[in-house]
């Protein structure tokens, strides 16, 4: 492998403490106790405009879930061709950060990084009004700061809400929910553990992760993931109980918005 | 024509050549004791797009280690003799175009940010480039007994517990770059600072030296 | 129209400032902007911590993993510190592998570890010519407006001191090492290096903290490491035009107060941290 | 007075029967839809319905449109144009920077085949000018002089001074004295204030 030479190098191999830990010490994949129910999706905090050199940004905490997002645009395009005459283009970073998962990550950006980006891009493309931006591209950076599961569906959630901080002009907010699938059970916002934990026991029937992109106040859904194997009626099920989950972060991507406008200016004169 | 000053009891042996490579604008070699720098200057020339500024000239510093890649410490230095040679340039002059200079590391024994920073001014003195002031950068390790030593060998470095690297500057003897390893007081700076600003007064009359040699030659 | 003075004449707009002896954000000349301090937000690092000065925010994950120690030092470990400016802190970056800044940034740090003897490094190992500690120290900045060594090094001090490591042994029969995560040690943290960045305008003026913008006009940068015996760990200036040594005593004086206030911010947090555990 | 409301982008604000669409609005099956977060504000403005439209702290126009006056800074010249970044569009100061370019057929009404472009702009010259095309694949935003209120309002002699216009065409170094030719704009009183 060529390494890097643009950082600095440690030794050549290392390995996680966690592949030592005595067998019976390995901490067990726990079932949702008491206080949130299979249904539930965690507490969500959000909050606009944190990043000051941005157009637009947004923090997003659910459960452990730790999100950031910044909006850059529109700004002129290097390369342009054809379609960009008409319509903007968006473009999406994904990244998660060498430190948010329990298992160091590279710096250097990774197929899963690049497969999400991909998927970030297409869920919130249909809610931007690109042909407001001719010429031009918007730019939307993501970084996990920690892993706690459903990165994906919050990172959607979490990049609308920076697009509309940044005043970009959009049809609909994008709200992201994923469940967890295994066997008959089914996990709203599954935490990491409870992502992993389903693989652990092996590959089985019914058993997969599902993520929805919706545009609630239009009832349209922008995004859909879903991977593992499920049966018909199940994934039908998890689609529509990921919409309800979708429908319950309104509120709270509302009121962060709402907030930020407020604190950004006083209300104009009539 | 190998120059050499063996009058000088505080510094190594050093000497310079210039004009010797026939492709680059300007270019020098810098031989510190064992430590010798070979520099080449290409500019002012045509500039990327991306890298345009509109009122002056944009540099580029290249250090090529001896082996291998050039890694985060060659970046680090890069930037040190970049931001130093800006100083001394007068940019302003070619808006638009890019300076490049490249230094290649021929053989390393200590003090080689001080001799990178001595052969990249001498090749910009030989490319003809206006320059408002000159630059030449001076070593000093502070062994653990508190001695200061200016332009110590490889070995020297790592047995002191401090190494400071200047570039100083030839109209008002003043630090123009700093760079420093290891921890020292506050009087050991000052004293380091000038110890460097005499020990350059012999690099100023080198420079001086070669350049009167070479151009009473042209007449 | 003075806010199209400011994009226009950006320089005149700052010197206008400067002659009244003030800053267009209102600061002092001498005045550093509110620094806070968070420890122990990520869970999954073994020691985190986040920094602002003023706008500037830097987050710092410290992941400790196992490896061989180096072979020519066989009793130490390693401290890997990168920093990274991604295109999410401002638009000046670009994405893909790390700019002249970050690598800069990056060594700067690593030279302040080494100098300033900020940790044992002895510590770190487990088992002679065995097995090591390696501690990835990775500094991300999630917002740059300026001063960033500043923050990196306040980051980079918090999170190892906030940093605990597994109880590691190695079974004499498998000749395996075994990790218990229930029993955590902290590092010791020797010393207390603290940075003061300033920057220098029209040869002449010197203020501390500079914003982005000030840093973009600015003639020269420099960044002083002191620690808390007031000895020096780094004066770093890459290059710009001079100072002279009056000046410089100036900035090492105040990089001298600096010290003091950081070290005392950064103790408040991690024993208010102890206490509430 | 009660608290403006708020909206978010995809809230449904009124019908097109109450309503006529303003900024940040946008129009869907007879409804006005938000496309902004910000405040609502309906403005009577002689029609027979109000304009309702979402307004932010800044301005909704963010980009550089055909018709827009700009103020850019001159980046490089030639003989055949100057380019040009833009900084301003109207009074809204952009956040990234855009290039556009002024060609010499563009930088005066009179005697078009007679213009010098050295003789009209310097690197580094403010300029206010109008966008008259977003231009092509290739080319950038293509930008005019060609009025008498537009051309260079700043602009600094060699020595470095800021200079003041004597005529439409010249302007003087305070300094030196000496005079230099610019395509320079009759600056409208409302800039004056600078």
């Amino acid at each position: 492998m060529p390494f890097d030479t643009r950082r600095i190098r440690g030794p050549e191999e290392s390995q996680s403490p966690l592949l030592f830990l005595s067998p019976d010490k390995v901490p067990e994949a726990s079932s949702r106790q008491g206080v949130r129910g299979n249904g539930d999706v965690r507490p969500v905090f959000a909050r606009c405009g944190l990043v000051s050199q941005a157009k637009g940004s947004a923090y997003l905490e659910a459960g452990n879930t730790k999100i950031i997002c910044s909006v850059y645009g529109p700004r002129e395009i290097e390369r342009k061709d054809e379609t960009d005459m008409k319509t903007g283009r968006l473009v999406c970073d994904f990244r998660l950060a060498p430190f948010s998962c329990m298992k160091r990550g590279a710096w250097i950006q990774g197929s899963e990084e690049r497969d999400l980006s991909a998927t970030l891009l297409e869920s919130l493309q249909p809610g931007v009004c690109l042909h407001r931006y001719p010429r031009s591209q918007i730019e939307v950076n993501v970084i996990v700061l920690e892993n706690d599961g459903s990165i994906l569906a919050h990172a959607v959630t979490c990049a609308s809400m920076a697009l509309a901080d940044g005043g970009i002009e959009m049809y609909d907010v994008v709200l992201g929910c994923a469940l967890g699938q295994n066997g008959n059970t089914c996990l709203v916002d599954p935490s990491h553990s409870e992502e992993c934990g389903s693989w652990h026991e092996g590959y089985g029937e019914n058993r997969g992760c599902v993520t929805v992109a919706l545009l609630p106040n239009l009832n349209q859904v922008s995004g859909l993931n879903a991977d593992g194997e499920m049966r018909e009626d199940t994934l039908t099920d998890a689609v529509r109980t990921c919409l309800d989950g979708c429908h319950k972060l309104y509120p709270v991507v509302q009121q962060a918005l709402t907030r930020a406008v407020k604190r950004k200016a006083p209300p104009p004169e009539k | 024509m190998m120059e050499l000053d063996q009058s000088c009891s505080v510094l190594r042996e050093y000497g310079s050549e210039q004009s010797l490579l026939s492709r680059p604008d300007g270019s020098s070699t810098f031989v510190q004791g064992d430590t010798s720098i070979l520099a080449g200057v290409y500019g002012p020339a045509e500039v990327k797009i991306s890298k345009e500024i509109y009122d002056r000239a944009t540099v580029e510093v290249l250090i090529q280690p001896k082996m291998g890649l050039p890694s985060v410490r060659e970046r680090a230095r890069e930037q040190c003799v970049r931001e130093t040679c800006e100083a001394a340039l007068q940019l302003t002059l070619h808006p638009r175009s890019s300076l490049t200079v490249i230094l290649q590391v021929v053989h390393d024994d200590g003090s080689l940010l001080a001799c990178c920073l001595n052969a990249a001014c001498m090749a910009l003195m030989d490319a003809g480039l206006p320059m408002s002031l000159l630059f030449c950068g001076v070593t000093c390790a502070i062994s653990r007994e508190g001695q200061i030593i200016t332009d110590p060998s490889a070995a020297q470095e790592k047995e002191s517990q401090a190494l400071l690297t200047f570039a100083i500057d030839s109209v008002e003897r003043s630090v123009l770059m700093s760079s420093t390893s290891g921890s020292f007081s506050v009087h050991e700076l000052q004293q380091c600072i000038a110890v460097s600003q005499k020990a350059s007064e012999q690099i100023f009359q080198f420079y001086r030296d070669s350049v009167k040699r070479r151009y009473s030659k042209i007449q | 129209m003075a806010a199209g003075f400011k994009t226009a004449e950006p320089l005149e707009y700052h010197r206008s400032f400067l002659k009244e002896n003030c800053r267009p954000d209102g600061r002092e000349l001498g005045e550093f902007r509110p620094t806070t301090l968070n420890i122990s937000s990520i869970s999954t690092a073994d020691g985190s911590a986040m920094v602002k000065i003023g706008n500037t925010t830097v987050i710092c994950g410290i992941k400790a993993e196992l490896t061989t120690p180096p072979s020519d030092a066989p009793n130490k470990g390693y401290i890997v510190p990168n920093v990274d400016l991604p295109p999410l802190c401002s638009s000046r970056f670009r994405a893909g592998p790390p700019g002249e800044q970050a690598q800069a940034a990056s060594q700067f740090i690593a030279d302040v570890i080494e100098s300033s003897d900020l940790i044992n490094m002895e510590e770190l190992c487990i088992e002679k010519a065995k097995l090591c500690w390696v501690l990835y120290c990775d500094i991300m900045c999630l917002d740059y407006d300026g001063n960033l060594l500043d923050a990196c090094i306040i980051v980079l001090l918090a999170a190892l001191k906030n940093a605990q490591l597994p109880e590691v042994t190695v079974n004499k029969e498998t000749d395996l090492a075994e990790v218990d995560i229930q029993k955590k040690r902290r590092l010791k943290i020797s010393r207390h290096p603290v940075g003061s960045s300033f920057a220098v305008f029209d040869d002449s003026i010197i203020i501390v903290d500079p914003t982005a913008e000030e840093e973009s006009l600015s003639t020269a940068l420099m960044t002083v490491v002191t620690d808390e015996e007031d000895r020096l760990c780094a004066v770093h200036k890459p290059g710009g035009t001079s100072l002279s040594g009056e000046k410089l005593q100036h900035c090492i004086n105040r990089a001298i107060t600096r010290n003091k206030e950081i070290s005392k911010l950064v103790d408040k947090v991690i024993g208010s941290m102890k206490a509430t555990k | 007075m009660s608290p403006m409301k708020l909206c978010v982008p995809g809230e449904r604000l009124c019908s097109t029967e109450d309503c006529i669409p303003g900024t940040g609005t946008d129009l869907r099956h007879g409804y006005i839809f938000a496309t902004l977060a910000g405040y609502v504000l309906r403005k009577n403005e002689g029609e027979e319905l109000p304009v309702i439209s979402v307004v932010r702290e800044t301005e909704a126009q963010l980009l550089p449109d055909v018709g827009a006056i700009v103020t850019c800074k001159v980046t490089s010249i030639n003989p055949r144009f100057a380019k040009v970044h833009i900084l301003y569009v109207g009074s809204t100061p952009l956040k990234d920077r855009f290039r556009g370019t002024i060609r010499r057929e563009d930088v005066r009404a009179t005697e078009k085949d007679k213009v010098e472009t050295y003789k009209s702009f310097r690197p580094g010259d403010i300029v206010l000018a109008k966008v008259i095309s977003l231009g092509d694949v290739q080319s950038n935003y293509l930008l005019t002089t060609a009025e008498n209120e537009l051309g260079v309002v700043v602009a600094h002699s060699e020595a470095g001074a800021q200079m003041v216009p004597i005529s439409w065409c010249e302007m003087q170094c305070p300094r030196t004295h000496a005079k230099e030719f610019r395509k320079v704009a009759r600056v409208q009183p409302e800039y004056l204030q600078a």
